[in-house]
């Protein structure tokens, strides 16, 4: 076998949460990254997506192993991990952003940009409805960095390039259960909603019963975010109009790879910003019934 | 006899007109909240609570408390995905080991309660957090799907007899609740209860196995927790390994405003039923008014301490 | 039973008991409090495992592991601390863990309300099988605890003080039926700290001394002072001392037509400063109620209270307390004690304000020295001063909650049931203590169901009925019989 | 008086072993683990959990529970911040500010508690629910940022006397444990907490206003909620307005391994603050070697459970 380049190597690849697919899905690139390399990875974020505390615990306490080569950090808030991060740098350690980043002093940033996606799901639902209509909301959360921007993505691109009206906005914590009962009664209180825009699975696939449960399917529109067994077979029926996948496998993979690289020197692609952080953009793209299957799509959709 | 019927109807009632008022004043401010499909919904939304509430009742009687029954009943729907999926159980005996995992966990609460003497909050706070963990690491944090049963879904969303938007999770809710009736009221496990919550040691010294009925108490709260997971799971169509925890505060709310109270000896099957209603129509009518996620937390806050008061007023005027 | 011993931290409660009972015999168990009578009856039931020691039935030795074994063999208990589920009915407390059923499976309540009704109708009293025990006051919650160990229709049937909360008529109607019970064969143990109660029922009688042993003595053939002695193992004289208040003394507590509810009706009376005011009456007269609405235990609908002739408000215990009022309630458990804190605590948690040093920080060291002295004074039997109060027996108990009191140095006392559970010596102690109170100048009323007891340390006595005053008597006219005349005036 | 000092010693001797046991097998398992800096990293990681079970000691004493601990953490910092940045406060009137509206939101709780006698639970899961709620109404859902006080970071993390490493936030955790340490053992409000739980109704009739103290109790433990709150919020340079559900639990679990116990009546300072050690160097421990977060639930659940039921076996060996 080749010598690998990093044997021993340390890395510490820190997500928002770890109770999600997508993060499952995040952890086998990462993986797949760290086998490639020989480094070690741990993958372990806070039970919650809010305990920023406990994200900087779970940092600090891997900052202590006597092998670390790299810090790889989704943040959930980036002032909270600045200090410790500082320190990393300093030893001339590389810092790595994936997902909702860690803000300017990362070297290098391997997400989706999530307001971007929240915009490509706006285009898709303004073709959709022909550029008038009212759509509602089941968001996912109110507070996580990524979810907001979904949100703030799609509502900013439809009020700047339609006459769309949003008519409700409601978080379901990413419960499908309750997704699906905000999705009946935003739909029963505003019958002529024409389309639903879900942030993420939870909320995607409980919207989704939730339109089956009053036989709304079909009437209503929805439209979604990431992917699962059940998204996949909404979308490929067509009685999910469509959504949006980042590529988290290929983010896991990337951030991992890009912190290798830093280490050794190698160069990284992507394009440098105004902080000097390299961005390495690992894409979104709609999916529906029509393009799911297609080579550059179906590997970015996991179960 | 009259005594004691007199008092829990007028409980009844009070609640009762409280979810009316509830009721009437959303569909006041909101037509359609009336409707036929909303009520449906309403409904729809109140089983799986509805369901933890009515095991809990059981466990508050005895003035224990159990925290475990949110993530109690994923892990035993997630058990009951994973042998179905994974170890090709077919789907009746799929069904039916999730109902004997939830039994186990109530049963190993309860273990920890009466025999080891732990206090029910961390027992339950302890089984709450192994089944949270569990459910995780068995299904490999992902959902666990039932497709492969077409009918899975029809268990709770089938028409019953053809009725439009008449579910079967209404009629099994029912047959829950009817379950739960019984056993409070008709048996020596709801008499017990009740015994043990009046006065654990009387109860003890009156030659009843207090030990061994608690486990049972518990035992019972685990298997409506399955039989909500069992209803959740169906809804979805599939196990999602990451629900649960938080679920215990709603449904334990549902049996404090029913009028089952804290410190154990009293509690009511309708009451908890009605209970969770009550907190069915203010989500659902809060949301349909597009009032905003925070702000329902707040309203809700204020209904449980104001349901919850009020119903101790109603008792203290009964004492005077 | 015999050489039974049984060890509590701290206390040796038994040590070498034997216990013969025969059939068809009322046998009395007395001794001084914590001599360890409740716990010989406890190991026979199965509540505690014995260290040592054998029991026989009918000739064979058994071994008795819990309450349910000891109730199949045919033995049964009422404790001297009632045992009951507040929440359910009387019926179906009686017959917990035996409920009939139908189909096995569903409770048939019509069928206990029926049997207990007929069992009602055996001890005379009025009871509804189907109200809440709850809300039943604690004489009949304890007819109902009577009723409950008759329905088991058991070989041996144990009675830990029976007495202690039931009037003259009742216990009456409570021996009737235990010399039923005797006809039939079976066997009794009364346990009673009332002895004059012991020659009215017993056949025999076994004294206890310190979780000893000391006699077995037929009824017939003793006096009182010689049981008192075997108990005490010395002589005890309970004497009238005659004590007058002083002319001048001045009204300190007076309280005007209080009401509360049915149960308090324009009560009013007042007491002088080294007065001792017995209120007398049947159970259910309406003076622990009384008693609690003066002291602000519970709102009361309208009255008036002074304090050395001052009008004063009180709405709360605190308030109370805070002019001078103490009340020692009747049930030390619910009402007195903290029962997982220690005996020092216990002493000084009415007036723990005084024992701050620089105004915020308690001194563990005065607070200590208090309940040394309490401890010596009233000769409270406790292995330390950190003992938990629960673990103290009924009477040293008692003692504990006077030492509250004392330690606040109330200047007005009501005293509900003092020496309720209480055994003779300590009774003697006690009534020396009011009587030493009195003459240190505090104002007492004491509220006490024992006729011997009101005659015995009364200065004067007001008598109430259904939640009035019907009458009160002094000096020469304190009679048993006076008394009752009053107690028994019911409204036509 | 050797009694209870003898038994409240062995029990800390007792969790202290345990703590030290623990220690000892995750540094072996793992060198680094017992480096300067990760013991460092446990202690400033114990010191919010650890305040916050300081606050709900007293709580769980009078034989109540406080679940709105974490939330009310979060609020009073919020509402710290927003009096900083958004209605000009200096920072320290700001600070003081945070403690108030920990002190209203306790004391609220106790008046529900104490005045109108709602069952501890359910006022204070009521109260969680509104200082959830209202923590992101009035922070807009965004981040309080403290950036305009450039100390304030330094509150919890300066270096203390210049030691590097050993962080402020120690001293005020210091402080915060002497405050409770003296208040629970030599003050009236610690015997009245005591009395309250070991028998209410005895302590009331002892003249004790206790509806006063136990809404004084529910206040303390509002304050060490915002005690918590401030290191935190210093910690993080921000007050994070979606924090605090789930929070509690932890720091009651802290309380109870302890040996508090839920029943009411006992308790132990030093005791709790030894169990919130317990639970940071498990957690950092289970990290550090690579535990999955699913799994440290499931070990931190059983954990829990058999520290408690530790303490009661040897409680019990105790009456034995
Ligand atoms: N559960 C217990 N734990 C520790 N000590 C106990 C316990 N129960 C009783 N004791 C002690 O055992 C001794 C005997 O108590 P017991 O209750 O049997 O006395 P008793 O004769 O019934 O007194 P009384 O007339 O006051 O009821 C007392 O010293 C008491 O303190
Ligand atoms: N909690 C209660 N609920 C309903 N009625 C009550 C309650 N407590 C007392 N009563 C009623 O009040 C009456 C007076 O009771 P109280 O205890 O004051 O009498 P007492 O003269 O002190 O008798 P005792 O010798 O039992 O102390 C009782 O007859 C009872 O019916
Ligand atoms: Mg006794
Ligand atoms: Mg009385």
């Amino acid at each position: 076998a080749t010598a690998k380049p990093l044997e021993g190597g340390f890395i510490p690849v820190i997500p928002l949460g770890v109770a999600h697919q997508f993060w499952q899905a995040v952890k086998m690139g990462a993986e797949q990254a760290a086998e490639e390399y020989g480094v070690t990875i741990v993958f372990d974020g806070p039970q919650e997506e809010t305990m920023v505390d406990k994200q900087v615990d779970i940092l600090r306490a891997n900052l202590t192993n006597e092998n670390l080569i790299a810090v790889c950090m989704a943040a959930i808030d980036e002032q909270s991990v600045l200090t410790d991060l500082t320190a990393v740098k300093e030893k001339g350690m590389p810092v790595v952003g994936f997902d909702a980043g860690c803000g300017a002093i990362a070297d290098a940033h391997c997400s989706t940009s999530n307001y971007a996606a929240g915009e490509l799901a706006a285009q898709n639902a303004i073709r959709l409805l022909n550029g008038e209509g009212k759509i509602a909301i089941v968001g996912h959360s109110q507070t996580v960095v990524d979810a907001v921007a979904r949100v703030k993505g799609f509502v900013d691109y439809i009020q700047a390039n339609s006459k769309i009206e949003i008519v409700d906005t409601q978080y379901g914590d990413g419960d499908h259960l309750k997704s699906a009962d905000i999705a009946k009664s935003m739909l029963i209180a505003n019958p002529d909603i024409d389309l639903i825009y879900a942030s993420n699975e939870g909320a995607c696939v409980g919207a989704y019963n939730g339109l089956k449960e009053i036989n709304m399917i079909g009437k209503v529109m929805l439209i979604g975010f990431d992917s699962s067994a059940a998204m996949k077979a909404g979308v490929r029926n067509g009685e999910i109009a469509g959504a949006i996948t980042q590529d988290p496998v290929g983010m896991g993979y990337k951030a991992v790879a890009t912190a290798c690289k830093l280490v050794l020197g190698e160069p990284v692609e992507g394009e440098v910003n105004e902080n000097g952080t390299i961005v390495v953009d690992t894409g979104c793209y709609w999916y529906d019934a029509t393009n799911m299957d297609e080579a550059h799509i179906a590997p970015l959709l996991y179960d | 006899m009259t005594k004691t019927n007199n008092r829990s109807a007028t409980q009844l009632l009070i609640i009762v007109s409280v979810l009316i008022v509830m009721f009437a004043f959303f569909a006041l401010m909101k037509p359609g909240f009336a409707s036929y499909i909303n009520v449906m919904t309403i409904a729809l939304s109140t089983c799986v609570n509805g369901l933890l509430a009515l095991g809990v009742t059981f466990v508050i009687t005895t003035a224990g408390i159990d925290l475990s029954i949110g993530t109690t009943m994923t892990f035993s729907c997630v058990m009951s995905g994973i042998a179905f999926t994974s170890w090709g159980f077919p789907i009746g005996l799929a069904i039916a080991f999730g109902f004997l995992v939830g039994a186990a966990c109530g049963g190993t609460s309860g273990f920890a309660v009466a025999k080891m003497k732990l206090p029910p909050f961390i027992a339950t706070l302890a089984m709450q957090m192994m089944t949270k963990g569990l459910s995780l690491v068995v299904s490999g944090i992902k959902p666990v799907y039932f497709t492969a049963a077409p009918n899975y879904q029809k268990i709770a969303l089938g028409g019953f007899l053809g009725i439009d938007g008449f579910y079967n999770a209404f009629v099994l809710f029912i047959l829950g609740i009817a379950i739960a009736y019984v056993l409070y009221s008709r048996t020596l496990l709801g008499r017990y209860t009740q015994a043990i919550g009046s006065n654990e040691e009387s109860a003890r010294l009156s030659g009843i196995n207090t030990t061994r009925w608690k486990m049972l108490v518990y035992m019972v709260s685990g298997l409506f927790s399955a039989f909500a997971g069992l209803i959740m799971s169906s809804r979805l169509g599939s196990a999602q390994p990451q629900l649960g925890a938080g679920y215990e505060s709603e449904a334990i709310a549902a049996a404090v405003i029913g009028g089952t109270s804290m410190s154990g000896g009293e509690g009511s099957i309708p009451g908890t039923v009605i209970g969770a209603f009550i907190i069915s129509v203010l989500t659902n009518g809060l949301r349909s008014m597009a009032v905003t996620t925070e702000w329902q937390t707040v309203v809700t806050g204020m209904v449980l301490a104001g349901a919850v008061y009020f119903d101790l007023l109603r008792k203290r005027g009964r004492a005077n | 039973m015999e050489n039974i011993s049984k060890e509590f931290p701290g206390v040796k409660a038994l040590s070498d008991v034997r216990f013969q009972l025969n059939a068809g015999e009322v046998h009395a168990l007395v001794g001084e409090n914590g001599a360890g009578k409740s716990t010989l009856m406890k190991v026979l039931t199965g509540v505690y495992a014995k260290d040592a020691g054998s029991i026989f039935l009918r000739g064979e030795p058994v071994e008795i592991g819990s309450v349910r074994q000891s109730q199949q063999l045919g033995i049964v208990m009422i404790h001297q601390e009632l045992n009951l589920m507040n929440h359910l009915t009387a019926a179906q407390n009686i017959f917990i863990g035996r409920e009939a059923r139908r189909a096995g499976l569903f409770l048939h309540d019509q069928e206990l309300n029926r049997r207990a009704r007929e069992l009602f109708g055996r001890l005379n009293v009025d009871i509804d099988p189907t109200v809440r025990v709850g809300s039943l006051t604690v004489a009949k919650q304890q007819m109902v605890e009577i009723a409950k160990a008759l329905s088991y229709d058991s070989d041996v049937l144990i009675m830990d003080e029976p007495t202690a909360a039931l009037t003259d008529n009742e216990i009456n109607d409570l021996f009737r039926v235990i010399r039923m019970l005797r006809a039939e064969g079976k066997g009794i143990i009364h346990i009673s700290h009332r002895l004059e109660e012991l020659k009215q029922i017993s056949d025999r009688i076994t004294v206890m001394r310190d979780g000893g042993y000391v006699a077995t003595v037929n009824t017939h053939e003793v006096d009182t002072g010689e049981i008192i002695s075997m108990m005490v193992g010395r002589e005890i004289f309970i004497t009238r001392t005659e004590r007058e208040v002083p002319a001048d003394a001045k009204v300190a507590l007076e309280v005007r037509n209080i009401r509360r509810g049915r149960m308090v009706k324009d009560v009013s009376f007042s007491v002088r400063q080294g007065e001792i005011l017995g209120i007398a009456g049947l159970v259910g007269a309406g003076r622990t109620e009384t008693a609690r609405a003066i002291f602000g235990a519970d709102r009361k609908a309208g009255g008036e209270i002074f304090v050395n002739g001052k009008k004063v408000s009180i709405n709360a215990p605190s308030d109370a307390v805070k002019h001078g009022i103490a009340y020692l309630s009747e049930d030390r458990k619910r009402y007195g004690l903290m029962l997982g804190l220690s005996v020092q605590t216990n002493a000084s948690i009415a007036t723990m304000r005084r024992f701050l040093t620089g105004g915020f920080f308690l001194s563990d060291r005065r607070e200590g020295a208090n309940a040394r002295k309490m401890v010596g004074e009233l000769s409270i039997k406790t292995p330390t001063l950190r003992q938990r109060a629960r673990f103290l027996s009924g009477g040293n108990q008692q003692k504990l909650v006077l030492a509250k009191w004392l330690t606040r140095n109330c200047d007005i006392l009501i005293f509900d049931e003092p020496t309720r559970g209480i055994d003779v010596g300590a009774k003697n102690e006690i009534y020396k203590l009011l009587d030493r109170l009195a003459a240190a100048g505090k104002a007492i009323v004491m509220i006490s169901s024992e006729l011997p007891e009101i005659i015995r340390v009364s200065n004067r006595v007001v008598v109430m009925c259904e939640g009035r005053i019907t009458g009160e008597v002094t000096g020469d006219r304190i009679d048993q019989e006076t008394i009752m005349r009053y107690a028994t005036m019911r409204e036509a």
